[in-house]
């Protein structure tokens, strides 16, 4: 049965990858994307990695193809072929494939135990973890403790990602009000049973996104699946309720604000077990139990992971939401005055002129 | 027997295939990115297969079981997936800007806009006197 | 037993649906056929669970609940935005002629 | 005794699941237009998940496993209803008008399009669907 969902859900994927490559609706690529995810964590999910198949979940089902789309709505829904290089693509892609096929018979047999890759550090991962670091969900033991450093890093990735995010998109100017209100009056006006039920649902939602972050020691979740699903709610709440609303209850700075405060929280326990002689995030200096000190550095750098995770992510969906109103309120203004001013009007002027250009 | 033993890693290369040949043939930047997303999740694949036991339980210590799942590559992939979604976001933001500068996102029209920009720019410099009677 | 027959269900089901999503023909079907396939992707998950016997992984499915809920709003949030900006703007300009932008 | 009729009861419950899922699907596949479509999979979507999780409910016993499941079905009887009333109500407003066309009508319109897309092979289907002309 197992062997069957594998093929199965393998099957599944390689249908819509390909259709997504096929397809030169970019908002149903995006969707299709979203399929793609939602299919990925399923397959994760039979391979037994619960927590991956968690974050895939919360990340390429959920945030992934929201993203696509904002920018989709700000860059235009078509895209032009190319023949070309198409043929080109094709013939390199197959000579790649076929030299990789070849190699992989070289590989050991899937789901070997005595594959090199299960003899290596994972045995003592698997069997010491209980003793030395005392939970029983060895990933976030692995992830928070063993290879702590590493978390680190990737922890700083993203919050560099933000900040490139926020250079790039930080708002040059403020549109003038009435438009804006114009939009947000129609907005709200607009859906009543959506206001209710989302009203409704962002506190359980909430509520789970500490539930994971907490339970993280036991059973799948974690800072980061934690994170992503905190930004989830405010992402409803921002699509439902406008995004003036969501600043007002989390402000653009508090949210610039948390993202360094999480990286900092996970740098300064490592710090701490410097002040008693050990390595950096050795967390066994944290308490006079080594076990103790472990699950004590656990949650705290898990909680920096989470709010670190969970403000890049608000941050982003923002500025992106940002362009779009921007993008809305400048098409509305252009509207009322029916002077075709201003950069939307140059930009889509340029647009027709390159289009004749390349024409 | 081949089939079984092989059958994900096959169809990992053929997935990672797809997302290159989107990378490279296709002009418009958000399918580019979406092809690089493919592409990303390839990789998560291949790792995860290769993380699997036979009969191996998800790395959850639950008593009276021995055989679990290799933790390591769940942790790396686990990591890459939210790095993974940051990147995409930088590179959808670049994108925005871009559309912003050049008012396209498909790569012809940005190289054809920046040859023009050169030739203007060129032109410019070889009679400023006429510009200055603009 | 019957726990194998509705996997097996749910991965036609699955299958039909994306037939669906692929083909279009307007958006909104393929919202629908991707909304449909999430529910049942939920569903996957908590038979899955259930036929491996490890029932404690159904946090997974409830995340899913709740993602398929977001992202099928926000693809309706965004598109309604790009309906109106259709009708300000009067056209589509990457629309106007495909066959003379080819080359 | 009382295992035995739960087994029983739970795997009914799963059969109708099934029953439902397949139907929606399938309708979802085969009716003309979106409104149609939307009424098979709508229904059945909701239908066919409180059926299969009560099902699952059944042979989980008292356990944690239990109380998660009615989290699920809570979840699901909420937001999918919901997130059918959100499309069908888009759809209203968008181009995508709900009018009465025959179904003889709509086939012609089909097979129209078929060979529209049949003479031009490199045209773009989709792109003369979205604007609602063929529903």
């Amino acid at each position: 049965m197992e062997l069957l969902l594998d093929i199965a859900l393998l099957a599944l994927l390689l249908v819509t990858a390909i259709s997504i490559a096929w397809i030169k609706d970019l908002f149903a690529a995006a969707m299709l994307a979203g399929i793609y995810g939602l299919l990925s964590a399923g397959f994760f999910m039979t391979m037994g990695a619960v927590d991956v198949a968690f974050t895939e979940a919360a990340v390429g089902a959920g945030i992934s193809p929201l993203l696509i789309l904002l920018t989709l709505a700000l860059c235009g829904r078509y895209q032009r072929p190319d023949r070309n290089r198409a043929r080109l693509a094709t013939a390199l892609v197959i000579t790649v494939g076929a030299l990789l096929i070849s190699a992989t018979t070289d590989m050991p047999f899937f789901g070997d135990a005595n594959a090199p890759a299960h003899v290596h550090v994972a045995p003592h991962y698997i069997h010491q973890s209980m003793s030395e670091i005392g939970i029983p969900n060895i990933v976030t033991s692995v992830l928070a403790s063993y290879r702590g450093f590493d978390t680190f890093g990737e922890v700083v990735v993203i919050f560099t990602a933000g900040l490139g995010v926020l250079s790039l998109l930080m708002e040059t100017s403020a549109q003038p009000g009435r438009a804006i209100v114009h939009t947000q009056v129609e907005q709200q006006s607009r859906d009543i049973v959506l206001r209710v039920v989302a009203k409704v649902l962002i506190a359980p939602i909430m509520l789970y996104a500490l539930y994971v972050q907490f339970h993280g020691e036991y059973g799948p979740g974690g800072g980061f699946q934690a994170g992503v699903i905190f930004a989830v709610g405010f992402i409803l709440y921002s699509m439902v309720f406008g995004l003036d609303a969501a600043r007002r209850v989390a402000s653009h700075g508090l949210v610039q604000v948390l993202s360094a405060t999480g990286v900092l929280i996970f740098g300064c326990t490592g710090l701490l077990s410097f002040a008693s002689g050990k390595n950096f995030l050795d967390y066994s200096a944290l308490a006079g139990n080594s076990v103790t000190g472990q699950h004590i550095g656990i949650i705290v750098i898990e909680l920096g992971v989470g709010i670190t995770v969970a403000s890049v992510m608000i941050m982003i969906a923002y500025l992106f939401t940002g362009q779009l109103r921007n993008r809305e309120a400048e098409l509305a203004t252009d509207r009322h005055q029916e002077i075709p001013a201003g950069a939307p009007a140059r930009s889509t002027s340029t647009m027709h002129s390159l289009e004749q250009g390349a024409g | 027997m081949l089939l079984t033993s092989h059958y994900n890693y096959w169809v990992v290369i053929a997935l990672m295939m797809i997302g290159l040949y989107m990378v490279i043939a296709q002009g418009n930047l958000v399918k580019k990115i979406i092809g690089l997303n493919i592409f990303q999740t390839s990789v998560f694949i291949f790792y995860i297969s290769v993380g699997k036991v036979d009969g191996g339980h998800a790395p959850i210590l639950t008593e009276g079981e021995s055989l679990y799942s290799n933790p390591l590559p769940h942790v790396l992939i686990l990591t890459a997936i939210v790095v993974g979604i940051a990147t995409t976001a930088l590179a959808l933001a670049l994108t925005i800007r871009i559309k912003r500068a050049y008012g396209s996102i498909e790569e012809r029209d940005i190289q054809a806009a920046e040859e023009l920009q050169e030739r203007a720019s060129s032109q410019m410099y070889a009679r400023t006197p006429a510009r200055k009677e603009q | 037993m019957m726990l194998y027959a509705t996997l097996v269900a749910l991965l036609v089901v699955m299958s039909l649906a994306l037939v669906r999503a692929v083909r279009g023909p307007t958006i909104h079907d393929r919202i629908l056929a991707v909304n449909m396939f999430g529910t049942k992707t939920v569903l996957l998950i908590a038979v899955i669970c259930f036929t491996f016997g490890e029932p404690e992984f159904l946090d997974i499915a409830l995340v899913y609940a709740l993602i398929n809920f977001v992202s099928v709003i926000g693809v309706l949030r965004y598109f309604e935005f790009r309906d109106s900006r259709k009708e300000l703007e009067g056209k589509e300009p990457e629309k106007q002629n495909p066959e003379a932008l080819r080359d | 005794m009382i295992d035995s009729i739960l087994h029983y009861t739970s795997g009914l419950l799963l059969l109708l699941g099934c029953f439902f899922m397949l139907t929606g699907a399938v309708g979802l596949l085969r009716f003309p237009n979106f409104y149609a479509r939307m009424h098979a999979a709508g229904i059945t979507d909701t239908l066919a998940t409180l059926l299969v999780i009560s099902g699952l409910m059944l042979t989980a016993g008292w356990s944690l496993a239990l109380f998660k499941l009615a989290l699920i079905m809570l979840f699901i009887f909420f937001t999918s209803p919901t997130a059918s009333h959100a499309l069908a109500r888009s759809a209203q407003l968008s181009t995508l008008k709900l009018t009465y066309v025959p179904a003889e009508r709509t086939q012609e319109k089909d097979q129209q399009a078929q060979s529209r897309m049949g003479s031009k092979p490199g045209s773009d289907i989709e792109v003369e669907t979205t604007d609602g002309s063929s529903v």
